[in-house]
């Protein structure tokens, strides 16, 4: 069965390592932080200014200063450490932050991404993304495998604006984990529960690469 | 010490003219410079370009000006939580320019630091790309940005002094340091001013010899946009 | 909280191999990682290229480390203290790359902040342009200068926390904030250290995030070069 | 006669004008703070981090982490504040120093100044002085009129290596105050007390502009 945001989010925290700097993005990837083991030592990072992302606050905590990427209110940690966008990105761009985690509406086979614009009916802004994607010595995706309309995420090449070229590492949807090949190509690691692997052909219009038995995961 | 105090937002922002180039402080809403944007909409000067990372909501912060029409010009990273900013933009009435937040904060640095341009990854192959040069360094693909400068930075402090020493609290603190620099003249909304020698020296974020005048703020709303909490 | 503490100066500094390039903190004798200078003393390890505003003077700080050979290159804005630095120069025993001092700290930001080149003036029309790009921006001449990084960064800070956050104190910051960001391995040296959560998120000058190994200092002489004082 | 060093500084001073910040460089320049009037509100910046200089400590306020960019002790004032050399060096470069006063070896007369070096004797570095006279709107120089050996410093150009290039506006000597000519040549504005114009017309070897009477110096 496919996953649903949680389990996406929990299945990433496996990719977590022991004292690594983390940048998490809207969505599903904030949810990521709920299911990080407690014994691994990490820190998140806040793109606005903070590192050591708390839990959100207690109706009596709440501070409208103190915001995480989202601007949702939340908390700080033992040990977290304020400053300005300037030096937030310098941390950013100088690949002081070991795991970038963020949504995509499009990712390619080569691993660009696409998650800022769609032409004449959505323009938000990239906010942080494109500093992310291009400096983050690891990207991970978290997505659906395919949009409402059925249509797969998982592309030859994108269609909508990039947001970084040849820069995602791993993809984790509701229907498995991919790493992209070097060599171009979304290589199968694991299935979600139940899932077949012709499903996930079914599901992915891009170079899908399989080899041997694919696994399904656990969590 | 320089005494760069003013009695309120509208006597610090009356030389504010009409086609002016504005840097507003804050991330969303929060640190946002809400007595300035009440004096600007009560001159109600017009055909402003505004520098900020956002461009506030609906009915609050910048959005405010969108709605009396006083912008001409967004230079902005993310603007997805304004309809009325959506609709002037895609009517063709506001021009946008969208920039990657990590480069627009190090543009906005360079113009107070006196650095014209620079080199960043972020955009390479993107369509932020187009027009830029492209320069290749240690085998990795670089863009040349130059520096953005401002007629006025408009921004809000915790704390600050008569001298204009600011001390910003929580992450209200984000875009406004550097604003703060590359403001030709530079307004400071503090919510606690105080006089010369009462800030530690040590934990001063923004230095005097950035701030032209400065005032006591009054009103504050900080409105919050999502405001999530837990059981206790 | 990711725990940064190391148990000595010479534990941090055991993987320091001959030839690594190294920044070292500090403005004259003022916050310089005395710890961190003693443990390459007794360690000896040699050929270093070390990367600091200044050389020390004959009797302390990096001109202790001249005296015994271990520095093959100094990259500095400032060297004019120091009768050996001069002897081991003029005699070609030591390289010397003098650099202008503003160019010098933001070289060193750049490498930390992940900007492989920038423009400034300083320098335009000297001999320090020789062989380097020059543009003009605004009717005005500019070089291109280039980051610098360094295999290990060595600073030494007032407090510290166990992840690694640092506040320094005085005019003892200088370049350590820069240095800190452009080490690969950085190692802090602080006077007070404290557990997580005892500093003000607010006043930290150096996020943990670009430390790697924190240890107590121990025995700081903080020798004074130019004693000035009036009567009371 | 000629200017000793405290009176050179104290011409300097009359120079500074009100709400200015302003930037003195090593010897005769740290002189100059001595002699600006009380009433004019003025910040002193010293590049190693700290701006509003105060007056040398007493001993029980001797603090090694604080000293001015000639390595001396010093206090602040009410309203100072401290930063990274990063930061100073933005407010330079990026022109928030109004007034920078430095010590020369050499003036040229379409405003060069040398002051760093003397190739095979003497190699201490430029330190800040590129980068002050780079991007400073008004740069006024102290020195003596003539080295020790009676070679005029005041030249048609710089022989020693040169800091910047066309960027001096004002030198006062023990000798006079003159200006940079924007179309070259060294304008003498004011004598020394009892020195005559043909005693600084001898001690001149650049162009020198003298146009009316010269008035002797006032304090």
């Amino acid at each position: 069965m496919a996953l649903d945001k949680n389990q996406i989010a929990q299945r990433i925290a496996k990719e977590v390592q022991n004292g690594q700097y983390i940048n998490l993005g809207i969505g599903i990837p904030t949810l990521v932080a709920n299911y990080i083991p407690d014994e691994l030592e990490v820190v998140l990072q806040s793109e606005n200014g903070l590192l050591g992302i708390g839990p959100f606050p207690t109706e009596d905590q709440i501070d409208a200063d103190l915001i995480n990427a989202g601007k949702q209110t939340v908390t700080m940690v033992k040990g977290s450490a304020l400053f300005s966008s300037a030096e937030s990105f310098a941390m950013i761009r100088g690949e002081h932050v070991h795991l970038t985690i963020l949504g995509a509406m499009e990712v390619s086979e080569n691993g660009d991404i696409a998650n800022w614009k769609i032409p004449g009916k959505m323009v938000k802004g990239m906010g942080g993304a494109m500093d992310l994607v291009a400096s983050a010595e690891n990207i991970i995706v978290a997505m659906q495998h395919c949009s409402k309309d059925g249509a797969s995420k998982l592309l030859p090449q994108c269609e909508l604006p990039i947001t970084g070229i040849r820069c995602v590492k791993k993809i984790v949807t509701d229907l498995a984990v991919l790493e992209i090949d070097p060599n171009g190509g979304f290589r199968l690691l694991e299935r979600a529960p139940g899932v077949s692997v012709e499903e996930i052909k079914a599901a992915t219009a891009g170079k899908l690469i399989i080899e041997g038995e694919v696994p399904e995961m656990t969590f | 010490m320089i005494n760069k105090v003013v009695a309120s937002a509208d006597e610090a922002i009356q030389d504010i003219q009409d086609n002016a180039v504005l840097m507003l402080g804050g991330f969303g809403l929060s640190g946002i410079p809400e007595n300035g944007i009440q004096a600007l909409l009560r001159k109600g000067v017009k055909g402003l370009t505004c520098i900020s990372n956002n461009a506030g909501v609906d009915n609050f912060g910048i959005g405010l000006m969108l709605k009396t029409r006083q912008v001409k010009k967004m230079i902005s990273s993310y603007v997805g939580e304004n309809a009325e900013f959506e609709r002037q933009l895609l009517s063709g009435e506001l021009e946008v320019e969208l920039i990657p937040q990590g480069t627009l904060a190090e543009r906005i640095r360079a113009g107070g630091a006196g650095i014209p341009a620079f080199f960043t990854p972020a955009g390479y192959g993107t369509e932020v790309a187009e027009g830029k040069e492209v320069r290749e360094f240690n085998g990795k693909m670089y863009l040349m940005e130059h520096w953005l400068k401002a007629d006025f930075a408009l921004v809000k402090a915790w704390k600050g002094d008569t001298a204009g020493n600011l001390i910003f609290k929580g992450t209200a603190r984000n875009f406004s340091p550097m604003m703060a620099a590359a403001g030709k003249i530079t307004i400071a909304e503090v919510e606690e001013l105080v006089p010369a020698g009462e800030l530690d020296p040590n934990a001063i974020h923004t230095p005097g010899i950035y701030v032209q005048r400065i005032f006591q703020g009054k009103d504050y709303e900080k409105r919050i946009e999502q405001r999530t909490v837990r059981q206790k």
